[in-house]
């Protein structure tokens, strides 16, 4: 005996409703924790007062050469894996 | 003689039948797709020429024994799905979204196209020829997640005997992103809601993006442990980059590791695309199903995002990120930032894009665990 | 609401265990002791990560048939170990100790915090609610090696049921060399001692440096079979990169290959730490007996220094290097190099530590293959 | 006393028995032509190391639980040679082949090393204490292929207990190529058909080189179905090379994982050197009959080169670069080119010379097929 | 019973033949399978015409650089994996 | 019935003392066996009359340098898995 559709789509719709219920309210969760942890750590640690003449996109910048530099300084010595 | 005559028993010709042939040129035509059309070509090459290899006859590559077959050992563990997925994780940037966390709200509605093809996939069994369980509709509704990983891991769970079909969907709907989104997206937005600009995004801390995964993982492993084999790898490789003290694992992980597993999760995969899966009334039916996921999903973002401009007026969100919202990691952004540059070529909407990009896939991974946990 | 109802069972939340709970946030405490503290980050990383996966209720991922419960396998049949220890070797350079072999007899005398340790194991069982066998004896004795393949390698042969102790204490031990070693080397020696500038150390030939492996190797192989997995492991990957003809493998060896198998074994030891093996009174014997472990050979390494002082006076060697005779490569030999400076600024001890340094590792590993001969 | 007399049961020298520590001598041997001779290094280090770990007495690295034990299971089960032929494949240009399509024939005539070794070793028979199967002759003639992969792939379907031996007469005579070659091309040359310039290559297009492995791929599912695997995966290394769409693949395949599988594949073959398997008449055998594989191979492509200049006497090729059709690329076509500098200084054969060369790829390959469609 | 030598010896003769020719027909097949390609390839794509104004001393200096880079290369990496 | 603890110690005792004397004699040996070869490769190989102008230890310096650049210029590259 198969199952006829509606007990297939009955089901179907169901999950559907539950699936959908539980993204929104994980995803929400998340919306929210993201939100206090933001405010935690902002607390925690004030607001650095950087930034004052050059762009942050500048200094992304430079890190970012800087972290390949060094990445490969670094990856070219000491290994000190154990 | 005796000699010609086993050998000539031995060949190809001698053995091949009409539905290997076709498989093969199913297996080219992919390859073809990925070479000269650029379809996910890191995934379909490799889909492709395994597709080919496993339907050469008398061979029996993708057999008991075969190179394909100790592959596919790797998929029905979980274990290649699993490592792509601590790579991706290892190349996720989750700054764009934990500056506007609300996109994630973007990411949840996209998954709309995975519960309402669900729906289809049942409802299709109306049409004759087309036979598909509860678990084989499951395997394919995570089509609508967009997310090639998940696919595979969820259908390797779900419904196996459906994974090559399942597979070579969800790449080619995500290579055909820029294609299928863009009419849906013109189509339910107002030239004014595309022109909307956003605000800069916030500066996001170290410690936050440190931070964020394991959040994340804690969630994950009291609301929906199903989930977490995914969500955890994915945690673990956003980790190993964002930490700053392993960087020689994060670029490992990042680069030969997922080209290594990538190549070896191809050749699996195509080594499912036998004729007796693929040739059947079903395939068409995942076809169409996994291009109204995308487009379910498109249109839920998009729609979720003008609900969230109605309810909070003040703080608008241009309704085409919402798009991004089903995935498909990075095109989606891309797609958003273009139909958007249509109206107006001064509005970069790339970054606020990432943010339902990327909470797309967690999206996608948690409505996995949801099916992974609710269809037995 | 049946659906509902079986989700909620599905949740981790209606099944936490408090012990699994304890678990994670050890798992977390590692975690943060590893990006935080940066206590050996390449393992404590992903061993942390581990504990927090292995811990998740209903998610079994660590169980049989679960990603970590195959990563295992890894370990069990002494796969990873033994590939570390050939990246280590690949990274190794035994120029110093050429240049200076009496150092070897430091890196020995340093291996009584493991022989030390074994003796104190057993007489912990006076304690009430400790419990150890001989071969538990053993494997925790190993974490006084300072050599984390090597525990690693030993506990899985000897008490695989300790491995996550085991693992975790001679990592957390290892970061804690520059608080654990200093005040016993300050205690053990005398300002003059300490003073003791070293001749430089000779030029050490290539063929020299090609040579050693093989020579280690037919020792073990004539004395010590029982450790030759290991040094052979070790001396492969030392050959690979001495030898200037492969060095395509020996990058290899130190990158790639290491990389992804540390990611693996730390996962796979993280596994280990499951509630019913860590929270128990063992577990805080083998805390102790580890941090013993490390005095004892700190101690025994610099006390040698001092007699072969005494033997041969003609030719000093300052007994600060002898505590680098654990190994704890290069950590060990940084802290000798450090108090050296505290006296005097100009007096570089670095080069010549590391021959007492890299000893300790040939030396941690012969005691390894005594106890695995002796102990069954 | 009853724990050093059990210590000194265990050590090796109590139980090293004569034959073991004379394979030691030839793994060492072994390690002595990889470093000093620079033999095959890449392959002979691994495979020399191998044998000396192998014979350790009571370690049992080689025996079931054994590292090498599980690294073996690699080419069991045929992956660690098809993912090498996946990397050479990766590594190899068709450019020079397909400007000269005719070279092909030259790769083909060379084969003739193969298939003559193998009416060879069968008369070998003849001689009192060889002992060679069907099976065993043509696992031996393969040698003949000089193509590493491709002997260890068929030995290890054919004749496992022989793998040992064939795989280090293949690349210890790949290595002698330099050796062996030119007195054999100088005896069937005339000093003018030395000085032969050829006409420079024809430009080939990308389209051309992407499509030429699937073409190659396509003739031998349809010919040659037992080819397939080792076709098929050299065909896709290629792909992934030629078609510019996935270069981090085609990157990690050329690099890190044909190292990694490389070490491994090394030391499972020389887990095979085993004294009863290598110390016995027939291993004199297979090195005699390897090196007349060579010169067979040689000859047969010179004489070929020889008689296409007298078909076709309008457009000549130098019969020099038919030595090159043994493979063993890209070393006989260096010796190709050398040999035709030392009549002309200015005739540059490099590249005419790799035609033949790769041919001589895809004509073991074939070979290969054929010996394990026709022996079983 | 062990086979007589004759009759290892003949099935391998057989072989030989057999084999030769297989090998010589997949790769002559190759040879002409190759030549259509080439000729479909380049009716497909006419060839371009470019080389027609720099002289051949500016190609012979590139080249002689190229040729520089790849020994340089091939030096440093020495690929003789086979 | 459990081992006694005198039955465990006493094991203990004798695997301390043989270990340490095994790790002791194999490490001097080593140390030996060292010596003995620095000094017969010293007797093959005569100190060799090199390092004329740059040290061949400059040179490789250089070259890493050079390599660490390039693999970090190669590494910045194309990521663009999904
Ligand atoms: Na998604
Ligand atoms: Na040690
Ligand atoms: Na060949």
């Amino acid at each position: 005996m198969e199952p006829s559709l509606s007990e297939l789509l009955l089901p179907g719709l169901k999950l559907m409703i539950i699936g959908m219920a539980i993204v929104y309210l994980f995803l929400a969760l998340l919306v929210w924790i993201i939100g206090v942890t933001a405010r935690l750590v902002g607390t925690m640690s004030p607001a650095p007062i950087q930034h004052t003449k050059r762009s942050s996109l500048e200094v992304e910048k430079e890190e970012a050469e800087l972290v390949a530099v060094i990445a490969a300084a670094v990856e070219c010595q000491s290994r000190s894996l154990n | 003689m005796d000699g010609l005559i086993q050998l000539w028993a031995s060949t190809g010709l001698s053995n091949f039948q009409a539905d290997q042939a076709v498989m093969m040129a199913v297996g080219f035509g992919l390859l073809y797709l990925a070479i000269k059309k650029e379809f996910e070509p890191l995934l379909l090459l490799p889909i492709g020429f395994g597709a080919v290899l496993s339907n050469i006859p008398m061979a029996g590559i993708a057999e008991e024994g075969g190179l394909l077959s100790y592959l596919y050992l790797g998929i029905k563990s979980g274990i290649f799905p699993l490592l792509i997925f601590m790579g991706v994780g290892a190349m996720t940037d989750f700054g764009p979204m934990l500056a506007n966390p609300k996109t994630l709200l973007l990411g949840a509605a996209a998954q709309f196209g995975i519960f309402g093809t669900l729906f289809g996939a049942l409802a299709l069994n109306l049409i004759p020829g087309m036979n598909f369980t509860f678990k084989d509709a499951a395997a394919i509704a995570i089509i609508g997640g967009a997310d090639g990983p998940t696919s595979i891991y969820v259908a390797s769970k779900l419904a196996p005997e459906l994974l090559g079909a399942i597979a070579v969907a969800a790449y080619s709907y995500m290579a055909l992103v820029p294609l299928i989104q863009p009419p849906i997206m013109r189509a339910l937005t107002t030239e004014e809601e595309r022109l909307i600009e956003m605000a800069q995004l916030r500066h996001v801390s170290r410690l936050e993006k440190i931070i964020f995964p394991g959040i994340l993982l804690i969630l994950t492993a009291m609301l929906l442990p199903s989930a977490a084999p995914l969500i955890g790898m994915f945690c673990l490789g956003n980790l190993i980059r964002e930490c700053g003290v392993v960087d020689r694992l994060s670029k490992t992980a990042q680069n030969e590791m997922i080209n290594v597993v990538t190549i070896f999760l191809g050749l699996a995969v195509g080594s499912k695309l036998s004729a007796d899966q693929f040739l059947r009334t079903e395939t068409l039916g995942i076809l169409v199903l996994g291009a109204l996921a995308f487009s379910f999903g498109t249109a839920s973002g998009v729609l979720m995002a003008k609900l969230m401009n109605v309810i909070s007026p003040e703080n608008k969100v241009n309704p085409l990120i919402g798009a991004a919202g089903v995935s498909a990691v990075p095109m989606s952004a891309r797609v958003a930032n273009k139909v958007g540059q249509e109206s107006n070529p001064h509005n970069f909407l790339l970054m606020h894009a990432m943010g339902p990009n990327v909470a797309g896939v967690i999206g996608s991974a948690v409505a996995a665990g949801v099916l992974l946990a609710l269809v037995q």
